[in-house]
């Protein structure tokens, strides 16, 4: 009952501003709904047990990303008027592409049972109470079984470091370089 | 715990939602916004059959995808800082030159 | 209908207890920040030779209140051509930040909300770094240069130093073993020392950290009054504003916490082990005591009747307490709650402590520029965050591998930590002239 | 080159110049100083002063006063040093009538001259302190004030705008306990100055916020007009008391310092030195108050020869002249008044340029402007 009563808060709130977070002009609005529905998945992330992958979507996601968005946003002061969109026949496009791709999964979803293996409804899954200490799981996991991507996700990051001073340095006319 | 498809939908709600923005959005920022949406829709699915199944790798990966979503997200505000500063323009479709 | 309430009940049944302490957070810390600031605005007056708040209550003991209820009947202004939405909403962000991140804490073995939470200190981190999005949209919303200067450096200072904290606490933790908050501070009696004689490099660094992010002074930068008038605040007037206010309050009483159970040993009091020191138990109801013998002493000085009944008002709830506190010690049917009592105790004066610290710092120094807040936070607090959770590292490998001496595995590799500061501080420092020798060179503020 | 860059491209971000304004009504724009800046993020591209909003007229309510009844209003230029500016115009129109107050005057003058200097500059250290970000020194700089402005409150009745000379010597004889009460004050200084030294002089902070901050060199001194402790601190030797003595200052001995580098560091060291060498000024002078008259050989109506005249003094911000032209009447035919502040204040725009909107202040803070002297 509980469990339910999340879910559907979680969802709502996250459905809800995801697509206001679409349809807003202002692209600081825009980002407001998106960390509302980052923080309503870290709802969902928590429902389901995963409390590190909660808090890492807090800390990360709103704390790292977002805030990069936002000053991102606030720096280039946007004045451009946006009122004239020129997108229309691509919106609609898009919302037929998005319709199609949720009849395939819906469908998908809703014949799985007939597929072979007994298709997504699992019911093996360990009750609430059961499951081992998540965080403990996950790095014996992050640290033994996949360290190589480990690694190769830290030194992506270093790469993606290295880029974005590189592309935001403030290379002035008329230098040499 | 609710049904997976229950979650499924969840997620593919946000998909769509976050496609819909990639395609239609003017603004770059906004549609950079909307892939990180894409990715948070996937990495539900992630979580969801890691606790299905009882295994943490799903997790690990969803880990994985958000330190990706931060990488991705310092060179793209980079590319558009260093474009914005260029052009003085964030919308998509007066991005049209190879070099200038 | 019938299920829905019968669900409704079992919740509550449940989990009444976490409800009942959250609903008491959510009602005493207003409270609490409002008399932290009576206490700071007490102690900068005491350092500044003169007296502070005297009039409303004796030794200005209602000033809290007296200004709660200005702030909440204040008019609400919201600037024409704000964002009035998320101006209005901003406030709210940053003060439940604060608060929820509380949620997880201990303040002393039985008083907290929530228990055993696997993520415990990393959840509090976490929450409370949101507060950072009240601060940054509202000084977007208010449409005024100096509100918006004040949310971006704000920001830039938040994002940089929570890294820098971030990797310093991550010294205490290796030492736990645990992010569990119950089980750090159990780690500390077990270990009979305090984290901050372990790894004191991470708890220097913390606390620098901790007051830029609290935006206190010598790192306020963001409401630097003298320069920008208020910050992000300037264009906020009474409710409002007292909610950011509080907010920043309540996250300084949260870094407090954090602080003191990562390395001062949270509730446990001075020495926990040492079976002769038990007299120590008994000192918190002495304490409490004679505050109120000060109080009653105090009493007899007020000008207005009034002010004298306060007085004795304030000496007899402080008896009170007193009264409380000394009962498991007098009654052995009660000694089950007093580690609980004492706990607290200890928890709320090494919080206070940490707090004296800030204080004292503010009204004594300087204000940085923001350029060089960028450069200490990136220059010379992350390498040695890094620098030291290497070192602390290596020293527990030394320790669990090798066998060594875990003091001497430390105090060598702490000498190793303090070593690079100085190269660090010498490399800035060495930095800081050649900038200085052609002036006007641009270096890029935020990008640190 | 980079200035080239930012003609083409604006600024960093090749956004707009961000145009800040400051004052009147800020915190630390010492009154009602309006500064506009332009800024690329935080950096100043420019300034520009926006003054006048105490604008008085006092120069040409001069001509509409006897010479006794515009005394006064001269305090109410530099109020935080309103005996340096009665000095300065008693001893002018002194000279314009040719006359000398007597040795008894001149040295009690000197006395009250020097604390007012000290006055000056504690109210100059709080205030910049506390725009630097320094709370407490600002109490303990007014607690010293204070007992002088007890002095003066005991010697002529007013504190702040305390119309203590006369033209022609003094209208009060110095009160019985003058002497103890300047000494007693000269004694404690020497403590609680380097009480303030202690809580600044070293610190890395404020070494960080003032060093190579708002540097004026001597040529650029020179040539903006710039007094007083800003053009010592360029490392010119230049005070008027030394230079072209007045009152009883060629009695005493002193030293000027004078800085290096002529930045705010060193503007803060020199106003700091000058408040010790005024103290020593002050402990010499009321060794040996000569006996004497107080009132020189001026009479009730006031009617100089026609003729103009220019006296200059050192007050605590710098040269104060007085250009007095007469027409034989009781009344000034023309009074004209170089304000140390408002020329001072020119520098603003060559000391800040490049600097963080934080320097903004600290720079405004060093040069010590009181806005009711830069506007009159």
């Amino acid at each position: 009952m509980l469990d339910s009563v999340l879910f559907y808060f979680f969802a709502g709130v996250a459905v809800l501003s995801a697509a206001l977070m679409v349809t807003r002009r202002n692209a600081v609005h825009s980002a407001v709904f998106l960390i509302t529905t980052l923080l309503a998945t870290a709802g969902i992330f928590l429902q389901l047990r995963a409390e590190f992958l909660f808090i890492a979507q807090i800390i990360l996601y709103v704390g790292g990303i977002m805030v990069l968005f936002i000053f991102v946003i606030m720096l280039v002061r946007l004045d451009v008027a946006l009122h004239h969109i020129r997108f229309r026949m691509q919106r609609f496009v898009a919302v037929l592409v998005a319709l199609a791709l949720a009849f395939e999964v819906t469908v998908i979803v809703l014949l799985a049972g007939k597929l072979p293996g007994g298709g997504l409804f699992v019911q093996g899954a360990a009750p609430a109470d059961k499951l081992p200490p998540n965080t403990e799981e996950l790095a014996k996991s992050l640290f033994s079984s996949y360290l190589l991507p480990f690694e190769i996700a830290s030194v992506l990051l270093l790469v993606a470091m290295v880029g974005a001073v590189v592309m935001a340095k403030n290379r002035r006319r008329g230098d040499a370089s | 715990m609710m049904s997976p498809a229950h979650y499924l939908f969840l997620s593919l709600a946000l998909f769509m939602i976050g496609c819909i923005g990639v395609v239609t959005r003017r603004n770059v920022i906004v549609v950079l916004m909307s892939i990180e949406l894409i990715l948070n829709a996937v990495n539900i699915n992630l979580v969801l059959f890691s606790r299905v199944f009882g295994d943490v790798a799903g997790q690990v990966f969803a880990l994985f995808i958000i330190a990706d979503a931060a990488a991705e997200a310092a060179v793209g505000l980079g590319i558009i800082i260093a474009f914005f500063r260029n052009r003085e323009t964030l919308l998509a479709d007066e991005m049209d030159l190879l070099k200038w | 209908m019938n299920a829905t309430l019968q669900a409704l009940l079992q919740f509550l049944q449940t989990w009444w207890v976490e409800l009942v302490c959250g609903v008491v957070i959510v009602a005493v810390v207003p409270l609490i920040a409002g008399y932290v600031v009576l206490v700071e605005r007490k102690l900068m007056a005491d350092m500044q030779a003169r007296l502070g708040p005297m009039r409303v209550g004796p030794h200005g003991l209602l000033q809290p209140i007296a200004d709660a209820v200005k702030l909440l009947i204040k008019e609400d202004i919201i600037p024409r051509d704000s964002d009035a939405l998320i101006f209005w909403f901003a406030p709210v962000i940053s003060m439940v930040a604060a608060l929820t991140s509380m949620g997880a804490l201990y303040f002393g073995p039985s008083f907290r909300v929530a228990q055993g939470i696997n993520i415990g200190i990393l959840f509090v981190i976490g929450v409370s770094s949101l507060g950072f999005l009240g601060i940054i949209l509202g000084g977007w919303a208010s449409n005024s240069h100096y509100s918006i200067i004040g949310a971006i450096r704000s920001t830039a200072q938040l994002v940089s130093y929570e890294t820098a904290g971030g990797l310093a606490i991550i010294a205490a933790l290796l030492l736990a073993g645990t992010l569990r908050i119950s089980a750090i501070v159990d780690a500390q009696a077990e270990q009979r020392v305090w984290f901050i004689f372990l790894a004191p490099v991470g708890f220097f660094i913390y606390l620098v950290a901790s007051i830029a992010e609290t935006n206190r002074a010598p790192f306020d930068l963001p409401e630097a009054e003298s320069e920008l008038v208020a910050g992000y605040m300037t264009e906020y007037s009474g409710f409002r504003w007292a909610l950011y206010f509080l907010g920043e309050y309540a996250n300084m009483i949260v870094v407090a916490s954090v602080a003191t159970t990562l390395f001062l040993g949270g509730w446990l009091r001075p020495f926990p082990n040492v079976h002769w020191l038990n007299w120590l138990d008994g000192l918190p109801p002495l304490i409490i005591a004679l505050a109120g013998i000060y109080s009653i002493y105090r009493a007899g000085k007020q000008p207005v009747w009034v002010q004298s009944w306060f007085m004795w008002a304030v000496a007899f709830a402080c008896f009170a307490v007193a009264a409380i506190f000394a009962a498991p010690i007098a009654f052995a049917p009660l000694r089950f709650a007093l580690p609980g009592l004492n706990g607290a105790f200890w928890f709320l004066v090494k919080v206070s402590a940490y707090i004296y610290v800030f204080m004292w710092l503010r009204f004594t120094l300087p204000r940085y520029r923001f350029d060089q807040l960028m450069h200490l936070g990136w220059y010379i607090l992350i390498p040695l965050a890094i620098v030291n959770v290497f070192s602390v590292g290596v020293a527990m490998l030394l320790e669990s591998e090798f066998g060594w001496n875990r003091w001497l595995a430390l105090i060598i590799t702490t000498a190793f930590t303090l070593a690079v500061s100085v190269y660090l501080v010498h490399l800035h420092d060495k930095r800081a002239v050649m900038a200085s020798t052609g002036r006007g060179v641009i270096s890029d503020s935020y990008a640190g | 080159m980079q200035d080239d860059a930012l003609q083409n491209n604006g600024t960093l971000l090749g956004a707009d110049e961000l145009v800040l304004n400051m004052g009147p009504q800020h915190p630390s724009t010492h009154g009602v100083l309006r500064v506009k800046l332009k800024l690329d993020g935080e950096r100043v591209r420019g300034t520009e002063c926006v003054i006048g909003y105490l604008h008085r007229g006092v120069e040409k309510i001069a001509e509409n006063r006897t010479y006794q009844q515009f005394a006064p209003y001269v305090d109410r230029m530099d109020y935080v040093a309103a005996v340096s500016n009665g000095l300065g115009y008693c001893e002018a129109v002194e000279k314009l009538l040719n006359v000398e107050a007597p040795d008894r005057a001149k040295v009690i003058r000197t006395i009250l001259t020097e604390l007012q200097r000290i006055a000056s500059h504690l109210v100059w250290l709080g205030t910049h302190a506390l725009d630097i970000g320094a709370l407490t020194p600002l109490f303990y700089c007014f607690r010293e004030r204070e007992e002088i402005l007890k002095i003066f409150e005991k010697y002529c009745g007013a504190r702040l705008t305390t119309h203590a000379f006369r033209i022609g010597g003094l209208q009060y004889e110095a009160y019985d306990e003058f002497e103890k009460d300047v000494e007693r004050f000269c004694k404690d200084f020497e403590r609680r100055i380097q009480d303030y030294a202690d809580l600044l002089t070293g610190n890395s902070i404020w070494i960080g916020r003032t060093r190579n901050i708002g540097v004026l060199n001597a040529a650029d001194c020179i040539a903006l007009g710039a007094t007083g402790p800003i053009l010592r601190a360029a490392g010119v030797k230049w005070d008027l008391r030394k230079a072209q003595p007045y009152a009883a200052y060629d009695r005493y001995q002193f030293e000027i310092p004078v800085g290096t580098n002529g930045d705010t560091y060193d503007r803060y060291m020199v106003r700091m030195e000058e408040m010790r060498q005024s103290r020593l000024i002050c402990l010499q002078a009321i060794e040996n108050i000569p006996a004497g008259p107080i009132f020189g050989k001026v009479g009730k109506v006031i009617k100089p020869a026609p003729g103009e005249v220019y006296h200059a003094i050192e007050a605590p911000k710098g040269i104060l002249g007085y250009y007095i032209v007469s027409d034989g009447s009781t009344q000034p035919y023309r009074v004209r008044i170089r304000p140390p502040s408002f020329v001072n204040l020119q520098a603003l725009d060559t000391m800040i340029r490049g600097h963080l909107v934080a320097d903004v202040v600290a720079v405004i803070g060093t040069l010590d402007i009181v806005l009711g002297e830069v506007d009159r």
